[in-house]
């Protein structure tokens, strides 16, 4: 990797220059919350003004510019008794700045399951590669666990990568794209000193978490299948999927199909789904194979922390905390989790 | 020639609500000419007493499925006096644009698919999709237009979500593509007039008094001084002594009285008042169609609609200029809740409507009370309706064209009948 | 028109009001995009709000508005003869709706209140489904018109139709919408049928719940996180019970 | 240079993914590509089951067409849907397919309308099968409950014409009612041919009805089976299978010798739409078709 230092006023040119012919996605502040906690997305941005680089965190992850939450997949349009398909994959290029380390991790556990070898979904590669990705460090959010999943750190899957050191920022360079994006501005290469300045607001950072026990997860998931940890937060679980929809990996989906009233036209439909919703895996005729919260909510957790690991050898999970943020019964993983380990303990 | 007439609609078609006209005539004398409404009573003043000022609203939208904006904004109008409130100019904007929505989707609604079907002599506007595609397209485009208004400021086209006391929630970002559309409206509007003008306007007046709002630099919409033809004028809150409600015994609806017998409101009654306040394109429409104040004759409300339908389009044009040129962002004030009472009168598509609340110190209602633009006009038509059936018996018309000619007039009116029955 | 070379059915619809504010009905004539092909793939019997052609001879009977007179009670008991489909239309339909309010209060004062001394007759609001058999409900306050074209679509070819499973709140999130409890106001999506899009969260008012209980909704934990939040049992309850979709749950 | 950033079109790439197991549609420009495949036959089998032939419009597509035993395409109706089918016909037989299908809901229901002529979407095939490579020399088992037949039907009829391949071969099929019998009109066949024993038996019997009545296992205990040379492939629903599964297993027919296709709910085929995972297992991947030490080694799987 390389690695180039840059002024905060030449990093405001760097952006004016992405925003001359590029869609630039940023952290936006868009309200206050009850509290007067100021609330952020990542939304398109028209100015260097309105991004929030200091944002401590957003209630979307920015998944949905991966993955929309809805999707025309394809279209048809009927001649008679036949009838033509088409299909359209975006190919705008966009840039995406100021994604924190777990969510581009987020992103390359995605990159494993939809642009992977096995069915790799062009939907989804040919917005992945047409999005320029500057991350960037930050101290802890309330809430995150993302050091214990490892997600905390990132080294590739993004084209730059800022930490900020002040009056400048350290910036790694991970593709080509990147490394000539940023020949647009003035930059310099890192002296020891910045090498320093640099390993300390690391160093900062990594010291802030607050550990969680998770390296056992996949067997204990086994071991507390028929744990009664599972029913205590269930109860809680108003089957909303507010979790999943502002989760940066979850990804499952459902297909349906539109067809327009002179029956000329159909769309066939992606909408990404949740698996705590009722009839996520109910079959015609009714039988459903998770009827209850209880199996519905295991699941989410047995499949990010246990099945995903055995695919993939880690977790699903980044540990941004979206999920506990949103739910409103404040069901969490960190609490389900340490739930699980105490009653393993026992 | 004396003859025997009976004409006996139950359940007029074409109309919101159920409405019955009843005429018989013996020996070439009127028995009985009557209008009476009989929807069921639903009673809305009621269901207010007790309900929290947030609730208030969205309650009496649901009085009228067709004026929901209008009653809606009503509401808070009513809410906002009582709490002593006054909103920012740029959410004073957006309503008033989309009370324009609504009053363009209703009118055209009522015109092209309620009345003009006795015009070009059909059953209903289905057959028109075939006979004239072309007018039922400009319709629908307009109808379409009307309800986007709507859908962009309240949040969507029937019973708005984003007219809350205060302001409105939000701040619609799709102005500049709803001004384009409206531009091309004036087109469709060009070729509404054509249509319209081959209408054949039975030829009847019949004088009454006017009531409306009054207008004093503008058209008048929401809120101001009330007027009558017949010279009375009163603010806002003397509502209830420009109203004189009643109950009819065969009646579920109340109806109204002020200087005469009955009154008027509605298109008609806005335009004998306030047409030197209308856009310069809309008189003319009003000229071509022979549209001139101060006009009595009940059917000319289909043509005083279709003016109004022109005014709003352009005075939307101008409101949504001023919207985007306005750097304010502020469409929300905060509300503190307390005793009083208000009164909130609105132009609605048929009329002058009334919410007038009283609240407790909490911000609960304790007493409320509508009036609704059907109310007002269901003894003018009535009387109207005398009048018809006297002139054309006395002319030796037969049944069922006296029977078209009397449904023909109370549609005229546009009534609202659920909404009246409130 | 032909679809793989099926021939669909052209059911013969009629639309009937009672007591509420036909703003249902207007939403069949709405969606001005694409009202001639929805018109045209029914053959309209008896729509008496935008149409004089009156006959019994339907299939399809939609009903608007909940029953609230003894004549409301017989004409539905003869709609219900002819009538091979019921469809309840909307929340006063399928619940009693806002009418259902009244229920609360007293009817001879409520009289007294409205009509002084003159005596209209009113019951108690009531949903069709008390007083006959319904095959199917279509919920919202207005309905939705993109799902009754799709529930249209559905009984021109005679193929079952199935609500969303999901609540309110994942058609909110969709939009990205901050949600209003974080915002420190009252939304009932989390236990409310979705469908609708969330207009009401969306457009910054929260859910009021007009499409009636969401499958399996979970009352009792909302109950306690709306308790969290300080919201006062009053006003929860006047939001749950408006629409009068939450009847008997409460 | 206006656009720092070239577009990156997914065309370019295509070709390169080659394609995995028998489905190309995992060439990436494919995914959501359908073959268009007509109806070329509609067999009425029950009140609830059609039969349906499909044929792919498109030559050389058809031409690649293969697929084994137990595999399942995604068919769908435009406007309507897409779901999975089991095939139901000989992987040996080229041109066209057949697919059994029953009337269950949107999807089914309006394929059940559709009539000869008809153009669908094909996907596929997708899944695992039943590995009839490994059973040569083996006495085999297949047996079905209802609709399970539909499953079976295509490696029944993959032994059937490799028949000298196998010792014994036995099918057993149950259904609740004789009027719920598929493919009733190819029992005469299979009785006839020498060396298939074939046996069918209903739970309620009506009075048309000759032959057995009670429930699948009650064949099964008539038969004499050698554990270490035999080989089952059974497909019903749960209830049925898991009486049949611990019966055999009580015979002595070691469970990696018994092979079961399960069912779950499906939206690509494909391994994404995670609909179909039994614990985090994707039955659309690492099945249908599974052994029954799997299945029982997989958490909720029955
Ligand atoms: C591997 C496999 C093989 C199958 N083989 C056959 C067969 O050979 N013959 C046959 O008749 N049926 C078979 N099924 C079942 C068949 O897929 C369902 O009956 C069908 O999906 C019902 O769709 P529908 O639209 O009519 O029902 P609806 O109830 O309207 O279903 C709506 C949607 O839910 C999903 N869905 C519902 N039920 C199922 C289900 N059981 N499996 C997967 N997805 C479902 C589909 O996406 C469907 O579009 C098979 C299922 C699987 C998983
Ligand atoms: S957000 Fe909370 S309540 Fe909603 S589905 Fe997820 S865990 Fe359940
Ligand atoms: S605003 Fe309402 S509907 Fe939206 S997520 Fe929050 S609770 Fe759910
Ligand atoms: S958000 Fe709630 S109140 Fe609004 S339409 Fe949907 S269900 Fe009805």
């Amino acid at each position: 990797m390389l690695f180039k230092i840059l002024s905060k006023e030449e990093f405001r040119n760097f952006i004016d220059f992405l925003l001359k012919d590029t869609e630039v996605i940023a952290p936006k502040q868009i309200n206050v919350n009850a509290d007067g906690k100021a609330i952020y997305q990542f939304l398109p941005v028209q100015n260097f003004e309105e991004i929030r680089l200091d944002y401590e965190t957003t209630d979307y992850s920015a998944k949905t510019y991966f993955l929309p939450y809805k999707e025309d997949l394809s279209s048809c349009s009927f001649l008679g008794t036949i009838w033509d398909r088409e299909i359209k994959y975006r190919i705008q290029p966009r840039a995406i700045v100021g994604l924190h380390a777990c969510d581009i991790n987020a992103l390359l556990k995605l990159d494993k399951v939809l642009a992977g070898d096995r069915f790799p979904s062009p939907y989804y590669i040919s917005r992945r590669k047409n999005t320029f990705i500057v991350g960037i460090d930050h101290d802890p959010c309330e809430g995150g666990f993302c050091q214990s999943v490892g997600a905390d750190v990132v080294t590739h899957g993004f084209d730059l990568y800022l930490t900020d050191l002040g009056d400048r920022y350290f910036a790694a360079i991970n593709s080509n794209r990147g490394f000539n994006a940023l020949q647009q501005v003035k930059t310099r290469e890192p002296t020891a000193r910045d090498n320093n300045d640099y390993l300390e607001v690391r160093r900062r950072i990594a010291s802030q978490f607050k550990p969680l026990e998770v390296h056992n997860l996949p067997n204990l998931m086994d071991i507390e299948f028929e744990s009664k940890v599972w029913k205590k937060w269930a109860d809680k679980c108003m089957s909303c999927g507010s979790c999943a929809m502002v989760c940066p990996t979850c990804y499952c989906y459902g297909v349906e199909e539109r067809i327009t009233m002179n029956n000329a036209k159909s769309a066939k439909i992606k909408q990404l789904y949740s698996c705590q919703f009722l009839d996520f895996a109910t079959v015609a005729g009714g039988l459903n194979f998770r009827p209850d919260r209880e199996t519905r909510l295991k699941y989410r957790y047995y499949h990010q922390h246990r099945g995903f690991v055995e695919a993939y050898e880690e977790p699903l999970c980044v540990g941004c905390y979206r999920c506990g943020r949103v739910c409103l019964a404040d069901i969490n993983p960190p609490d389900i989790i340490q739930d699980l380990q105490t009653e393993y303990q026992e | 020639m004396k003859t025997d007439l009976n004409v006996d609609v139950h359940h007029l078609t074409r109309i919101e609500g159920h409405g019955n006209i009843e005429v018989q005539i013996k020996d070439g004398k009127i028995q009985e000419a009557r209008w009476d409404v009989v929807e069921t009573p639903r009673y809305f003043e009621v269901m207010l007493k007790g309900k929290h000022f947030s609730s208030a609203g969205f309650l009496t939208a649901r009085i009228c499925g067709i004026c929901s904006f209008g009653h809606c904004l009503a509401s808070l109008r009513a809410t906002e006096q009582a709490f002593g409130i006054t909103i920012t100019d740029k959410a004073t904007k957006l309503r008033l644009l989309a009370k324009h929505g609504e009053t363009l989707q209703s009118h055209i609604l009522h015109l092209f698919f309620l009345a003009a079907p006795d015009f070009l002599e059909v059953p209903s506007a289905i057959p028109l999709i075939e006979s004239h595609p072309d007018a039922v397209a400009m319709a629908l485009r307009l109808k379409s237009l009307g309800n986007r208004i709507c859908e962009v400021v309240g949040g969507r086209a029937t019973h708005p979500v984003s007219l809350l006391v205060g302001g409105v929630a939000r701040s619609p970002d799709e102005l500049p593509g709803l001004r384009d559309e409206l531009e091309n409206a004036l087109v469709d509007l060009g070729a509404a007039t054509e249509l319209v003008r081959t209408f054949e306007i039975p030829d009847f007046h019949r004088e009454t008094e006017y009531v409306s709002l009054k207008g004093e630099d503008q058209y008048p919409f929401i809120g101001g001084r009330l007027v009558s033809s017949d010279g009375i004028e009163k603010a806002e809150q003397e509502y209830a002594a420009m109203t004189n409600e009643y109950v009819d015994q065969r009646n579920t609806s109340k109806w109204c009285k002020l200087s005469r017998e009955s009154f008027a409101v509605g298109a008609l009654a806005r335009f004998n008042n306030n047409y030197h306040l209308l856009h310069p394109q809309a008189l003319e429409t009003a000229s071509t169609l022979g549209l001139d104040p101060v006009c009595h004759n009940p059917f000319m409300n289909n043509i005083a609609q279709l003016v109004e339908c022109v005014h709003i389009v352009n005075d939307s044009i101008q409101l949504i200029d001023a919207l985007m040129e306005s750097d304010s962002e502020l469409t929300m004030v905060p509300v503190t809740p307390q005793a009083g009472e208000g009164v909130g009168a609105v132009e609605v598509p048929r009329g002058i409507l009334y919410h007038h609340y009283n609240y407790n110190k909490d911000g609960y209602i304790v007493k409320a009370n509508c009036v609704i633009p059907t109310t007002q006009n269901n003894a003018n038509i009535h009387h109207a309706l005398n009048d018809l059936v006297t002139k054309y018996a006395e002319e030796g018309m037969k049944s069922d064209r006296l029977e078209l000619l009397c449904s023909m007039l109370v549609r005229s009116y546009d009534p609202c009948i659920s909404c009246s029955v409130h | 028109m032909k679809y793989l070379g099926i021939k669909p059915k052209r059911p013969k619809i009629a639309v009937f009001d009672f007591t509420g504010c036909e703003g249902c009905e207007l939403q069949l004539v709405n969606k001005e995009e694409t009202v001639i092909d929805f018109l045209g793939s029914v053959d309209v019997i008896n729509f008496r709000e935008i149409s004089s052609t009156i006959s019994n001879d339907f299939e399809v009977a939609f009903i608007e508005g909940a029953i609230t007179r003894d004549d409301e009670i017989n004409r539905l008991n003869e709609i219900r003869e002819q009538a091979k489909v019921l469809i309840a239309l909307g929340s006063c339909a399928c619940f009693g709706g806002v009418n259902r309010l009244k229920n609360a209060y007293d009817f001879k004062k409520a009289n007294q209140e409205v009509y002084g001394k003159q005596h209209k007759e009113t019951l108690p609001a009531r949903a069709v489904k008390e007083i006959i058999a319904v095959d199917l409900q279509i919920p919202g306050c207005p309905v939705d018109k993109p799902e009754v074209e799709r529930i249209v679509q559905h009984l021109v070819w005679d193929v079952p139709y199935q609500f969303p499973a999901y609540p309110v709140c994942f058609e909110c999130k969709q939009q990205y919408t901050t949600c209003v409890f974080e915002l420190g106001q009252l939304c009932l999506g989390p236990v409310t049928q979705g469908g609708c899009r969330a207009p009401c969260p969306v457009g910054g008012s929260g859910c009021w719940g007009c499409r009636g209980p969401a499958a399996d909704p979970h009352l009792k934990e909302f109950l306690q996180i709306a308790d969290e939040r300080e919201f006062s049992r009053k006003e929860i309850n006047e939001r749950l019970s408006f629409y009068s979709g939450f009847e008997g749950m409460l | 240079m206006t656009n720092l950033f070239h577009p990156y079109y997914i065309t370019q790439e295509a070709e390169m993914t080659q394609p995995l197991d028998y489905n190309r549609r995992s060439r990436l420009k494919h995914v959501d590509q359908v073959f268009r495949s007509e109806i070329i036959n509609v067999i009425p089998l029950t009140d609830m089951e059609k039969l349906f032939q499909l044929r792919i419009l498109d030559e050389a597509e058809r031409e690649r067409f293969s697929f084994l035993p137990g595999q399942f395409v995604m068919v769908e109706v435009p406007g309507y849907g897409e779901i999975p089918i089991s095939i139901s016909s000989s992987p040996s037989h080229k041109g066209y397919i057949e697919l059994c299908i029953r009337k269950a809901g949107v999807v089914t229901s309006i394929l059940h309308k559709a009539n000869r002529g008809a153009v669908v979407g094909l996907r596929g095939p997708f899944g695992t099968h039943f590995p009839i490579e490994k059973m040569r020399r083996n006495n085999i088992l297949l047996i079905a409950g209802g609709l399970g037949l539909a499953p079976l039907r295509a490696p029944i009829l993959n032994v059937i014409e490799n028949r000298t391949d196998f010792k014994d071969v036995h099918i057993l099929y149950g259904t609740r009612q004789s009027d719920m019998l598929l493919f009733s009109y190819q029992y005469e066949e299979w009785n006839r041919i020498a060396d298939i024993n074939l046996r069918v038996i209903v739970e309620q019997a009506d009075p048309t009805w000759t032959g057995s009545v009670g429930l699948i296992t009650d064949l099964l205990k008539e038969m004499r089976i050698e554990p270490m040379q035999t080989y089952a492939i059974i497909c019903g629903p749960p209830v049925m299978f898991k009486f049949v599964c611990a019966h055999l297993q009580q015979e002595g027919i070691p469970m990696d010798r018994m092979f079961v296709s399960l069912e779950r709910r499906m939206h690509c085929g494909m391994g994404k739409c995670c609909r179909c995972n039994i614990g985090s297992t994707y039955t659309c991947l690492s099945g249908p078709v599974f052994d029954y030490w799997t299945v029982m080694n997989l958490k909720e799987a029955i």
